[in-house]
C-alpha cells in the first residue's frame, strides 16, 4: 500500500472484493434474488412498422437482381455444376455406349425371337405389309393406344391454356385480321394448286400405311399441314366454313371412341382368346390387315385435327 | 425422559401459543400497553423450561427413541455429559439474554414474535443437546437454524431481512454438507447412535477410508459453517450486527456453540479421533482453524462497529475451540469444552453490554463512545471484566482454557502445527486485548480535551443489568476453580 | 472404357446430343431454347433407337415380295418404338409452346428467372 | 374392469358440455361424482388386483393394446386417484374466475382418463399410445387462457412432447425388434441372443429414448417448455405439471429402465453414465434458474424440473433401491409440489399477484395459505420429519449403496439443488412473513384466505407431508415390494 | 378364364374412353361421367382385389392376340389391385372435397376439360399400376405428366403456369432420362416386357456380361422417376404446383400422381432389375441419402413456410424422402413400409389440402397464417380434419402415420449399417414436422380476438364435411387396422417376385 490508488480503481482488484468477502460484507447471491419482475409483452406497433420496413428494404435487395453479387454468383455456380454434370453424363453414357452390344450386328440380344416372329408371322398374323405398322397397331396396340390418347391429352391442356372466351374471341380476332395476310396473291395462288395435292398426298400415305412407309400419324400431319396452308392463305374466314371447334370436337370424339372402342374390342377377344370377327383380307390389298386400315384412318383424323388446331390456337386462341 | 421430552416439546408448543395468541395487530404499531401478560408468560415459560432442561439430566440417563423416521432412522434421545454442558450453557445464557430482552426489546416491534421463535429456540437447542444419534441431530439443526433465523431478522430492515437470509443460506448449506457425509457414514457405520470412540465400521475403514476422510473434512466443513470457521464464517459478521442485541447474544454464545457440538459429535462419537488422528483431514482443519482465528482478531481489531468486532471475535474465538478439538487430545478437548463455556458467558456478557449501550444510547460505533464509562459505569465494568476473560488473564475462565489448549497443543507432536497454534492463539489474544479494551480506556478516560458536560447517568435498569452482572461473574468463577470445572470436563470426555 | 465405342459411333452421337439437350433444358433460362433443348434429347433418343434398330445390309421392314425372312430385313421393333415417342415429343412440345404463350402474353419475356422475379414481385 | 376406470373420465369428460347443467353446481357435482367414483374404482382395482392382462385391442402384428396391474402401475395409479379428486374440488373454485369452463373440464377429466392409461398400460406400445394421447389432451389446458404467452407456452409444448416421443418412439422400436415382447417385465425384454454385438447401438438409442420420455420430464436441454407451460391455469399446472404428466415421462422412463431394457443390460454401461450426467446436471439447472426466476408459478415450475430430475435420478441408479427412492420422490414430490401449487394457485385466485416480489406481507393475510407453503417449501428443502426428507434420503442411500462413483456426486448434486431450494423457497415464506419495516400494510388489506373448497385439499395435502415424513415405512416397504418385483 | 380377369382391362379402357366422351359433354355431364367411372373402376378394383385375395396369385391379362414376348400385356396381383382401389377412393374423395371450390378456380367452360384430364389421369395411373411392359409405361408415364401438367395449370394464376412450366421441365428431364434407360436396357435384353427383361437381366448377371451398361440404365430409369416424383434434391417446382393449382389438383397431385410413379419404380425394382440385384447396386444407398435428406429440408423448408399450402406442398417433399428412404433400406421389410407410407401419406396428404382449403375460406381466402387464426372455430370440421391430418402426420397412434412411421423404424432396425442414421433421421424429422404442423393446428385454434371473417356452418358444406369425415376414417381406418393392409402388401410384393 506504498503508492495510493483512487478509490474507484481499488474497489476493482481482487484483494479487494477478496477482503470484502472475508469481511462477510458482500454476497454471492444478493444480486441474484432481488430481480425485476420481468416485462409483460407489449404489442409494438412502432417495432411491427419498422420491422416491416426493414423486410421490405430486405426484400428489395433480395429481389434486386441487377445488383446482387450473392446471386450472380449462385447464378455461376448453378450454371458451373450443370455443366460439370452434364459433361459428366456425356462422358458415363459414352462409357455405357463403348459397353453396348456393337451396332449393325446380327448377333445382339434385340435381335431375338420377338422380332423375329415380328417378321416371320407379321404379314400373316396382321395382314399387314409393312411390319412395323403392323407391329405398333396390332402386337403392341396398346401402346399406340396410349400414344394417341398422349395427343389428346396436350391438345385438351392447349386448348385449356390458350382457348379464349367469347369477348376475348373477337377482340383477338380483330387483332388477328391485323396481321394476316390478307389478299396474298401469290400466296393464294400456289395455295390453289398445293393444297389439294397436299391433302390428296396425306389421304394416300394414311391409306397406304399398312402397305408402305406411313401411316396415320404422318398422314394426318401432311394433312394438317394442308389445312395450315389453307388457313394461311386465305384466313379464318373461309375455313370456318368447314372447319371450326365443333368440328374439330366431333371428328376427334368419334375418331377416338371409334379408336378405343375397336382396340378394346380387339382386345378383349385377344385376352379371353375369342375368336375376332375382324376379316384380314389379302396382304397388299388397300383393304386388308383388318383393323388397322380404318385405325390408321381415325389417326390420321386426329392428327389432322389436332395439327390445325395447334396453329390456329396458337395463332389465334380459338378457331 | 418425560423431562427430556418435556423440555424440548413445551417451549416449542409454548412458542407456538405465542406466535399464535399474541398475533400483533397488521397496521405495524407498537403492542404498547398490553406488553405484560406477553412478558409475564414467557418469563413464565422460560423458567420452567429452564427447570425441566435442568431436571432432566437428573432423572434420565439411558436413551429412548421417540420414533422412526424409518425404519432404521429412530429419532432417538439420550443425555451425556457433553450434551449436559453445553445445555448448562444454553439455559444459563438463554434465561439470562431473555430476561435482558424484557426490557430491551421494548423498542422494537412485533416482540411476541420474537419470544415465540425464542421459546422455540429453546425447545430446540434442549432437543440438540439431548441429541442421541446424528439423525436426531441434524434434525434439530436444520431446525435450530430455521427457527433462529426470525430472531436474526427481527428488526425488519432491508439489511435485516438480508442478514437473515444470508445465515439461513450459510446454515443450510452447511447442514447439506453435512446431509452428505450423513448420507455416506449411514452406510458406513452400524449406527448412527453417539458412541464414544466411533461407530465406523472396520470393513468400511479398510474399504473406503480415503473416502470417508473426505466425509469427514466435509462434514467438518458443514458443521463449521455454524461455528463460524473460515471460508464460511461471513455470515457471523453480517448476522450479528442487524439482530437485537440478546439475539445477538444467544447467536454468539450458544448457536454457534451448536456447531462445536456437531463437531465434538461427528469427531469424537461418530468418526472417533482415532480414526481422524494425523490425518490430513486434521492437519488441514486445524490451519483452518489457525487461519479463522487469526483473521477474525485482524479484522474485529480494524472494525469500528462494536457489535459487528464482537461478531469477528466471535469468529476468531470460536475457532480456538475448533482448534482444540482439531488437535484431539485430552488437554485440548478440556480447553476446548473449557473455552466453550468460558466464551459462551463471557460473549454473552459482551453481547448484552453492547446491548444496553445501544439501548440506552444508541451508539453503535466504537469511537462515539468516548466516556461511556462515566454514563453506565457498571455496564462498562462488566465489559471490562468480560473482556478480560475473553483475552485470558487470570483468574478468568479464558486463562485457563487456553491454558489447556496451549498445552494440548505442545503435547500433540504434530509437526509445525503444535507450536504455531500456541503462537497464533498468544498473538490472537493480544490482538484481542487491542479490539476490545480500548473502548474501556476510551470509556474511563476519554482524553483531556472531552467535554464532559453533555454525559447523564444512563444506567439501565435492573432488568438489564441484572443479567449482565450473572454472566459477567460465571466466567469469573469458572476461572477461580479452574480445576474443578476441568476435573468435571475430564470425567465427562472419559466417561463419554 | 469398353470395345465398342467407335463401332457405335452412332449412338455416341446420340448420348453428345441428348446431353447437350439435357444442358439446354437445364440450363437456358429463354423458354423457347429449352423447348428446343427438349427436342434435342428426344431427336436424340430417337437416333439411338434407330441405330439400336439396325443391321448391315438390311432393309426397312416393309414386306416385298412376301420374303418374310428374319435375314431380309431390320429389326421393327425400334422404329415403332421411334414412332411413337415422336407423337409423345409433339405433344409436349405443343404444350409447353402453349405454356410459354400464356406466359409471354403476360410477362413479356421468355425469361423464366425473370418471371419467378416477377411473380415474386407480385407477391401472390 | 380395468378399461372401465379409463373410460368412465372419457365418458364424464365428453359429457360436460353436452348435458345442459342448469347451474353451476350440478356441473360440479356430476364431475366430482364420476372422478371420486372413478379413483375409489381405481382403488378397489388396485387392491383387488389380479395379474391378467386385459388385451383391448391387437394393433398390428404382435403388438397389443393391453392392461395390466403390477406394482408400478399401483403407485401411479394410486397416485393419481388420490389426487385427481381434491385437484378437482379445487379447480372448481379456480375456475370460477376463468371463461370456457366446460372446455376445460373436458379436457380435464380426459387427463385423467389418458394418465391412467399410461399407468395401467401392460406393455410398452401402450403406454406409448398414451403418452402421445396426454401430450394432446393437455395441450388445450395449456393454452385454455387464449393469451399470447398461453399460444407460444402450448406450441413449445407440443413441439417438446411430440418430438420427444419421437425419440422415445426409437425405444420402442428397439424394444419391439431386440425384445422378446413388449409387455412389461421387471428386468427387462431384451433378448440377448438378439443383442448380441448390437450393445452400443441400443445403448445409444436407450439414452435417446430416456431424452425423448425426458422431455415430458423436463430433463435439462428440454425443459424449457415447463415453466412457459405454468401460464395454464394452476389447476392444470399443479396437477399436470407437477404430477400427472410430467410423472408420466419420469414413470415412462423407470418403465423403459427397469421393465424394458432392463438394468442389467444398462447398468455400468456408458449409458447409465450419460443420463445420470444429464440428470445431475438438471437437478442443479432447474434450482439456480429457479433462483432467478421472479415469477411465482414459473419458479416452482423450475423447482418441478429439479425434482423430477430427483425420480430420474433414483432411476438411473438402476438398482432396486434406486427404483424405491425414485418410487418414494415419485409419490412424495407430487405431494408437496401440488400443495405448493395450490397454494400459488390460491394467491393468484385471491390476489391476483403473479410475482414474488408482489407477495410482501401476505403472509399475515393468508396464514394457512402461506402456513401450508411454508410446510411445503420445508418439505421440498428436505428437512427430517416432513415427506421431502425421506425421499431424499431413500435416493442417496440408493446411491450410496450402488457404489458408483457419479452417483455419489449425484449426492452432491442433491444436497446443492436443496440449499437452492431453500434460497428459492423460503425468500418468498420471508417476504410473505416478514415483509420488512417500511412495509405499507395498505396495500394488501381485502385480502384473506381462500374458501373451504381451495383449502381442504391444501390441508389434506399437507397432512400427509407430515405423515409422510414421519411414518412412511408401510409405503416405503411397499416401493420395496415392488422394486423387488413381488408385486 | 374368369371374368373378372377382365377388370383391370376394363378400369383402363372406361377411364380413358370416358375422357373422350367427357370431351363433347357439357361440364355438369362430365362431372357426373367422372364420378361414376371412379365409382366403377373402384368397385371393379374392389371386386379384383377380394378375387385376388381368394385365389391368392396373380395373373397375366393378354393385350391383343398374342403372348409375351409379343404383344402387351398388363397384370394384375393383389398389390395392383389394392392400388388401385386405393387411388380410386382417395380420387373420389379429392374430387369430392374440393368440387365445391371449382366454379371459383376454373372458367366454366373448362370444367369438362378438368374432368378429361382427371379421367385420363386416372387412366394413366390405373395403366402404370397394372402394366407389365416399360414402353406402355413410359407412354402412360407421359400421359399422366401431361394431364398432371393440365391439372397444375387449369386454375390460370401466374404462379400455376410459371409452376407447370417448371413441373414440365424437370418432369421431361425425367421423361428423357427414363426414355434412355429404358432404350439402354432394350439393347441389353432385347425385351420391352417386364418378366421377359427380367429374365434376361438374371442371365446377364449370371453371364457377368454388360454389367457397367446394366447399371447405368438402371440408375438412369431410377433417376427418371426420381425427379418426376419430386425426391429431395429435384423438389423445386413442387411447392408452387401444389400451393396455386386448384384443390382437388393439390390434392390428387401431391397424393395420386408421385405415387403413380414411385409405384412403378417399385415394378421397375421388382419385376425388371429384381429385387436383390437391385440391392446389391449402390443405387440404393443413393436413394436412402437424398431420402434422408429430403426428409430434413422438406420439413426445414416447410417451418419457414408462411403459407398453409405451400407449407403442406413441402411436407410432401418431407415424406417422399420417408418413401426413398424405404426403398434404400434394401429390404422386404422397407420396401413394405415405403408402400405403406405411400397408402398412408396418401390418405393424409389429400385430407391435409382439402382442410386447408376449408380453412382459407373462412379466412378471405388468404392462405397466410396471420389471417388462418382461428379458422378452426369457423369452420370446425375444417379443423378437425386438418388436425387429424396433422396429427397423422406427426405420428401419433390412432392414426395412419404411426403406423408407417412404425414399419419404417421396425424396418430400419434390422438394416445393419443404416439403422442409426435413419432412426435417427426419422426422429428429428418427426420433431420437425411436429413443429410445423402443430404451428398450424394451434394457430388455427387460436382466437384473436373479433375475426373479420364469418364461419360457415354444417349446412353450408354437406358434402365437403361428409368427404373430410370419410378422409379421416380412411385415415383412422388405416391406423388402426392396419394389419390386414400390411399383410396384402406383403402378399402383392411376394406376387411380384
Amino acid at each position: 500500500m506504498s503508492k495510493k490508488r483512487p478509490a474507484s480503481e481499488y474497489q476493482k482488484t481482487f484483494a479487494f472484493r477478496f477482503f470484502r468477502w472475508l469481511s462477510g460484507e458482500k454476497d454471492p447471491y444478493i444480486g441474484e434474488m432481488e430481480m425485476h419482475p420481468q416485462e409483460e409483452y407489449q404489442p409494438d406497433r412502432e417495432a411491427a412498422l419498422r420491422h416491416e420496413r426493414e423486410h421490405d428494404a430486405i426484400m428489395d435487395k433480395v429481389y434486386d437482381t441487377e445488383h446482387n453479387r450473392s446471386l450472380h454468383l449462385f447464378h455461376r455456380l448453378y450454371q458451373a455444376t450443370s455443366i460439370l454434370f452434364c459433361l459428366f453424363l456425356i462422358a458415363l453414357l459414352l462409357v455405357t455406349i463403348s459397353y453396348l452390344p456393337a451396332t449393325g450386328t446380327v448377333n445382339r440380344p434385340v435381335n431375338n425371337e420377338v422380332a423375329k416372329r415380328y417378321i416371320e408371322k407379321g404379314l400373316e398374323e396382321t395382314g399387314a405389309v409393312n411390319i412395323v405398322a403392323g407391329m405398333i397397331l396390332d402386337y403392341r396396340a396398346f401402346d399406340t393406344l396410349g400414344e394417341s390418347h398422349v395427343l389428346f391429352v396436350a391438345t385438351i391442356t392447349v386448348l385449356i391454356l390458350l382457348r379464349l372466351n367469347k369477348t376475348q374471341k373477337d377482340e383477338a380476332e380483330i387483332s388477328d385480321r391485323r396481321f394476316e395476310p390478307k389478299n396474298d396473291a401469290i400466296l393464294q395462288l400456289v395455295a390453289t394448286f398445293l393444297v389439294p395435292v397436299i391433302i390428296i398426298f396425306g389421304i394416300y400415305i394414311i391409306l397406304n400405311g399398312h402397305l408402305g412407309p406411313g401411316g396415320g400419324f404422318s398422314g394426318g400431319a401432311v394433312i394438317g399441314a394442308g389445312l395450315v396452308l389453307y388457313l394461311n392463305a386465305f384466313g379464318f374466314k373461309k375455313t370456318e366454313r368447314f372447319f371450326t371447334e365443333k368440328t374439330y370436337k366431333w371428328v376427334c370424339f368419334f375418331s377416338l371412341s371409334f379408336y378405343c372402342l375397336a382396340k378394346s374390342y380387339s382386345f378383349y377377344t385377344g385376352a379371353n382368346q375369342l375368336h375376332s370377327v375382324i376379316p384380314k383380307g389379302t396382304p397388299g390389298a388397300i383393304l386388308s390387315s383388318g383393323l388397322i386400315l380404318p385405325l390408321n384412318i381415325a389417326v390420321g383424323l386426329v392428327v389432322a385435327c389436332t395439327i390445325y388446331a395447334f396453329y390456329a390456337m396458337f395463332r389465334k386462341g380459338g378457331f | 425422559m418425560y423431562f427430556i421430552l418435556l423440555s424440548i416439546f413445551f417451549p416449542i408448543l409454548a412458542g407456538l401459543f405465542l406466535l399464535i395468541r399474541f398475533r400483533t395487530p397488521l397496521s405495524g404499531e407498537k403492542a404498547g400497553t398490553d406488553r405484560k401478560p406477553l412478558l409475564v408468560l414467557t418469563g413464565i415459560f422460560l423458567v420452567i423450561t429452564a427447570v425441566f432442561a435442568f431436571a432432566a439430566p437428573l432423572t434420565a440417563r439411558e436413551g429412548f427413541t421417540l420414533f422412526y423416521l424409518t425404519e432404521t432412522l429412530p429419532i432417538y434421545f439420550r443425555i451425556d455429559s457433553v450434551g449436559q454442558l453445553f445445555s448448562l450453557l444454553a439455559v444459563i445464557v438463554l434465561l439470562c439474554a431473555g430476561f435482558f430482552s424484557f426490557s430491551y426489546m421494548k423498542h422494537e416491534e412485533r416482540e411476541s414474535r420474537y419470544y415465540g421463535f425464542y421459546l422455540i429456540l429453546f425447545g430446540v437447542l434442549n432437543a440438540l443437546c439431548f441429541a442421541g444419534n446424528l439423525i436426531t441431530f441434524y434434525l434439530f439443526f436444520e431446525l435450530l437454524t430455521l427457527s433462529s433465523m426470525p430472531l436474526v431478522l427481527h428488526n425488519g430492515s432491508r439489511e435485516a431481512i438480508m442478514a437473515g437470509l444470508k445465515y439461513l443460506f450459510y446454515s443450510l448449506c452447511g447442514a447439506y454438507g453435512a446431509l452428505f457425509g450423513i448420507y455416506f457414514l449411514y452406510q458406513s457405520c452400524d449406527t448412527l447412535t453417539f458412541t464414544a470412540g466411533g461407530v465406523l465400521k472396520e470393513t468400511a475403514v479398510t474399504q473406503h477410508g480415503g473416502f470417508l476422510l473426505l466425509t469427514a473434512f466435509v462434514m467438518l466443513l458443514g458443521f463449521g459453517v455454524k461455528a463460524g470457521m473460515f471460508p464460511m464464517h461471513a455470515w457471523l459478521p453480517t448476522a450479528h450486527p442487524v439482530a437485537p442485541a440478546p439475539a445477538s447474544a444467544v447467536l454468539s454464545a450458544v448457536i454457534v456453540k451448536a456447531g462445536v457440538l456437531a463437531v465434538v459429535r461427528i469427531t469424537g462419537y461418530i468418526f472417533g479421533t482415532g480414526f481422524l488422528r494425523g490425518t490430513w483431514v486434521q492437519t488441514v482443519w486445524m490451519c483452518l482453524t489457525l487461519i479463522t482465528v487469526f483473521m477474525g482478531s485482524m479484522l474485529a481489531y480494524r472494525e469500528p462497529v462494536l457489535k459487528k468486532r464482537l461478531a469477528y471475535s466471535t469468529v476468531s474465538q470460536l475457532s480456538y475451540i475448533l482448534f482444540g478439538l482439531a488437535v484431539m487430545n485430552e488437554a485440548s478437548l478440556v480447553g476446548s469444552l473449557f473455552q466453550v463455556l468460558a466464551h459462551g458467558f463471557v460473549k454473552a456478557a459482551l453481547f448484552l453490554c453492547a446491548g444496553a449501550i445501544i439501548y440506552k444510547t444508541g451508539k453503535t460505533r466504537v469511537e462515539e463512545m468516548r466516556g461511556i464509562g462515566k454514563e453506565m459505569p457498571l455496564t462498562m465494568w462488566c465489559w471490562t471484566i468480560a473482556s478480560l476473560g475473553l483475552v485470558g488473564i487470570p483468574p478468568t475462565g479464558g486463562f485457563v482454557s487456553k491454558w489447556y489448549l496451549a498445552l494440548g497443543s505442545l503435547k500433540s507432536g504434530l509437526p509445525v502445527l503444535d507450536v504455531l497454534g500456541p503462537i497464533i492463539l498468544l498473538v490472537s489474544a493480544l490482538l484481542t486485548a487491542g479490539y476490545l479494551l480500548p473502548l474501556t480506556i476510551h470509556g474511563f478516560f476519554p482524553g483531556g480535551d472531552y467535554d464532559y458536560s453533555g454525559l447523564q447517568k444512563k444506567e439501565p435498569r435492573k432488568l438489564m443489568t441484572v443479567p449482565i452482572l450473572i454472566l459477567t461473574s460465571l466466567p469469573v468463577v469458572i476461572g477461580l476453580f479452574p480445576d474443578t470445572i476441568a476435573g468435571i470436563i475430564l470425567m465427562a470426555v472419559k466417561g463419554r | 472404357m469398353g470395345p465398342n465405342l467407335f463401332t457405335n459411333y452412332g449412338e455416341a452421337v446420340s448420348a453428345v446430343l441428348f446431353c447437350i439437350g439435357f444442358t439446354n433444358l437445364l440450363l437456358q433460362t429463354n423458354l423457347i431454347k429449352k423447348i428446343i433443348g427438349l427436342n434435342i434429347m428426344d431427336s436424340a433418343i430417337y437416333l439411338f433407337l434407330a441405330e439400336k434398330g439396325y443391321i448391315a445390309g438390311r432393309v426397312a421392314p416393309i414386306v416385298v415380295n412376301g420374303v418374310t425372312s428374319t435375314e431380309a430385313y431390320i429389326n421393327p421393333i425400334p422404329s415403332g418404338l421411334v414412332l411413337t415417342g415422336i407423337v409423345v415429343s409433339v405433344s409436349v412440345t405443343a404444350l409447353m409452346l402453349s405454356l410459354t404463350i400464356r406466359l409471354y402474353t403476360r410477362y413479356h419475356t421468355l425469361n423464366l428467372d425473370e418471371i419467378s422475379m416477377q411473380l415474386k414481385k407480385e407477391g401472390k | 374392469m380395468i378399461i372401465s376406470v379409463i373410460l368412465i373420465p372419457f365418458i364424464a369428460g365428453i359429457l360436460v358440455p353436452i348435458i345442459p347443467f342448469q347451474k353451476r353446481w350440478q356441473k360440479e357435482v356430476f364431475l366430482e361424482t364420476a372422478v371420486v367414483l372413478n379413483s375409489i374404482l381405481v382403488w378397489y382395482l388396485l387392491l383387488h388386483h389380479s395379474d391378467s392382462t386385459f388385451l383391448l385391442a391387437h394393433f398390428t402384428g404382435n403388438l397389443n393394446i393391453s392392461f395390466r396391474v403390477d406394482g408400478m402401475s399401483m403407485v401411479f395409479a394410486g397416485l393419481v386417484s388420490a389426487l385427481w379428486p381434491f385437484a378437482t374440488l379445487y379447480a372448481f373454485e379456480y375456475m370460477t374466475k376463468e371463461k370456457h369452463e366446460n372446455v376445460f373440464f373436458l379436457f380435464y377429466t380426459l387427463t385423467y382418463g389418458v394418465t391412467l392409461g399410461i399407468a395401467l398400460a401392460a406393455n410398452l406400445l401402450t403406454m406409448y399410445f398414451f403418452y402421445e394421447l396426454l401430450t394432446l389432451v393437455t395441450v388445450p389446458l395449456v393454452m385454455h387462457t387464449l393469451t399470447r404467452e398461453a399460444i407460444l407456452a402450448s406450441r413449445k409444448y407440443l413441439y417438446y412432447s411430440l418430438g420427444g416421443a419421437a425419440f422415445a418412439f426409437l425405444g420402442l422400436i428397439m424394444v419391439i425388434v431386440y425384445g422378446s415382447t413388449t409387455d412389461f417385465i421387471l428386468g427387462g425384454v431384451l433378448d440377448p441372443a438378439k443383442t448380441v454385438g448390437k450393445t452400443n447401438v441400443l445403448l445409444l438409442i436407450y439414452v435417446m429414448a430416456f431424452m425423448g420420455f425426458g422431455v415430458k420430464a423436463a430433463v435439462c436441454p428440454f425443459n424449457s417448455w415447463l415453466p412457459q407451460a405454468s401460464v395454464a391455469p394452476t389447476p392444470v399446472t399443479a396437477l399436470l405439471h407437477a404430477v400427472a404428466v410430467v410423472k408420466s415421462g419420469a414413470f415412462a422412463i423407470i418403465r423403459l429402465t427397469y421393465y424394458s431394457f432392463g438394468t442389467d443390460f444398462l447398468k455400468g454401461t456408458w449409458a447409465q453414465d450419460v443420463v445420470m450426467a444429464v440428470v445431475m446436471f438438471t437437478i442443479v439447472y432447474g434450482c439456480s434458474r429457479a433462483v432467478k426466476e421472479t415469477h411465482l408459478k414459473r419458479r416452482l415450475a423450475y423447482s418441478t424440473i429439479s425434482n423430477l430430475s430427483y425420480i430420474l435420478f433414483g432411476a438411473v441408479i438402476m438398482t432396486p433401491l434406486g427404483l424405491v427412492g425414485a418410487l418414494t420422490h415419485l409419490v412424495f414430490h407430487a405431494v408437496m409440489k401440488i400443495s405448493s401449487f395450490f397454494c400459488a394457485g390460491a394467491i393468484m385466485h385471491q390476489t391476483d399477484r403473479h410475482y414474488v416480489h408482489e407477495l410482501n406481507g401476505l403472509g399475515y393475510k393468508m396464514p394457512c395459505v402461506f402456513g401450508i407453503f411454508t410446510v411445503a417449501s420445508l418439505a421440498l428443502m428436505g428437512v427430517p420429519g416432513l415427506a421431502g426428507f425421506v425421499s431424499k434420503w431413500n435416493l442417496a442411500q440408493a446411491a450410496v449403496e450402488s457404489g458408483n462413483p457419479l452417483a455419489w456426486g449425484g449426492i452432491a448434486c442433491l444436497l446443492v439443488s436443496a440449499l437452492l431450494t431453500a434460497i428459492y423457497m423460503l425468500t418468498i415464506v420471508v417476504r410473505a412473513f416478514f415483509p420488512g419495516k417500511d412495509f405499507d400494510y395498505g396495500t394488501v388489506s381485502g385480502i384473506r384466505d381462500p374458501n373451504w373448497k381451495m383449502l381442504l385439499p391444501l390441508f389434506i395435502f399437507t397432512v400427509f407431508i407430515i405423515l409422510f415424513g414421519v411414518y412412511s415405512q408401510p409405503l416405503v416397504d411397499f416401493f420395496m415390494e415392488v422394486a423387488g418385483g413381488n408385486i | 378364364m374368369n371374368f373378372i380377369c377382365n377388370f383391370p382391362f376394363f378400369s383402363i379402357l372406361l377411364s380413358l374412353f370416358s375422357g373422350t366422351v367427357c370431351s363433347v359433354l357439357p361440364a355438369k355431364a362430365a362431372k357426373a361421367v367422372n364420378r361414376v367411372v371412379i365409382i366403377a373402376v373402384g368397385l371393379m378394383s374392389a371386386v379384383l382385389l377380394l378375387y385376388l385375395l381368394s385365389t391368392g396369385e396373380s395373373f397375366i391379362y393378354w393385350m391383343g392376340h398374342f403372348p409375351a414376348p409379343w404383344g402387351n400385356e398388363i397384370r394384375a396381383g393383389v398389390l395392383e389391385a389394392g392400388m388401385a382401389l386405393f387411388f380410386c377412393i382417395i380420387m373420389y374423395l379429392s374430387m369430392a372435397g374440393g368440387a365445391h371450390k371449382l366454379p371459383g378456380e376454373v372458367v366454366e367452360s373448362k370444367h369438362n376439360l378438368y374432368y378429361i384430364l382427371v379421367n385420363l389421369l386416372l387412366s394413366s395411373l390405373l395403366a402404370l399400376v397394372y402394366t407389365n411392359d416399360m414402353f406402355t409405361a413410359y407412354v402412360f408415364v407421359e400421359i399422366n405428366t401431361i394431364s398432371a401438367c393440365g391439372l397444375i395449370m387449369i386454375r390460370q394464376v401466374g404462379r400455376t403456369i410459371e409452376a407447370a412450366v417448371r413441373y414440365m421441365i424437370m418432369s421431361l428431364l425425367g421423361s428423357g432420362l427414363l426414355l434412355f434407360g429404358l432404350c439402354i436396357m432394350y439393347d441389353l435384353t432385347g425385351h420391352l416386357l417386364m418378366s421377359n427383361i427380367k429374365e434376361s437381366v438374371a442371365q446377364l448377371i449370371a453371364a457377368g456380361e454388360y454389367q457397367i451398361p446394366l447399371i447405368v440404365s438402371v440408375a438412369l430409369m431410377c433417376i427418371g422417376l426420381c425427379i418426376k416424383s419430386a425426391l429431395f434434391p429435384f423438389h423445386a417446382w413442387l411447392p408452387d404446383a401444389y400451393g396455386y393449382s386448384t384443390v382437388s389438383s393439390a390434392a390428387i397431385l401431391s397424393s395420386l400422381v408421385s405415387k403413380g410413379y414411385i409405384f412403378l419404380l417399385i415394378k421397375i425394382i421388382y419385376r425388371v432389375i429384381g429385387f436383390d440385384i437391385f440391392n446389391s447396386t449402390r443405387i440404393i444407398d443413393v436413394l436412402f441419402v437424398f431420402g434422408l435428406m429430403g426428409m430434413i429440408f422438406g420439413s426445414l423448408s416447410a417451418i419457414k413456410e408462411n403459407d398453409i399450402r405451400r407449407m403442406i406442398a413441402f411436407s410432401s417433399v418431407a415424406q417422399i424422402g420417408y418413401i426413398y428412404m424405404g426403398f434404400g433400406m434394401g429390404t422386404q421389410a422397407g420396401m413394405v413400409a415405403s408402400v405403406f407410407h405411400i397408402l398412408s401419406h396418401a390418405a393424409t396428404k389429400s385430407l391435409l389440402f382439402i382442410a386447408a382449403i376449408g380453412l382459407t375460406d373462412v379466412s378471405g381466402g388468404s392462405r397466410k397464417f396471420i389471417d388462418l387464426t382461428g379458422a378452426a372455430y369457423r369452420n370446425k370440421w375444417a379443423g378437425v380434419a386438418f388436425t387429424a391430418g396433422s396429427l397423422s402426420m406427426v405420428g401419433i397412434p390412432l392414426f395412419s402415420g404411426f403406423i408407417s412411421k412404425l414399419l419404417f423404424a421396425q424396418a430400419a432396425v434390422q438394416v445393419e449399417g443404416k439403422m442409426l442414421a435413419s432412426l435417427i433421421v426419422l426422429g428429428i424429422s418427426t420433431v420437425l414436422n411436429a413443429i410445423y404442423f402443430m404451428k398450424t393446428v394451434i394457430r388455427i385454434y387460436t382466437t384473436a380476438g373479433e375475426s373479420p371473417y364469418s364461419g360457415v356452418t354444417f349446412r353450408d358444406m354437406k358434402a365437403y364435411a361428409v368427404t373430410l369425415l370419410f378422409f379421416i376414417l380412411l385415415n383412422v381406418a388405416l391406423g388402426v387396422s392396419s394389419q390386414p393392409v400390411v399383410n396384402m402388401i406383403e402378399q402383392g410384393l411376394a406376387m411380384f417376385a
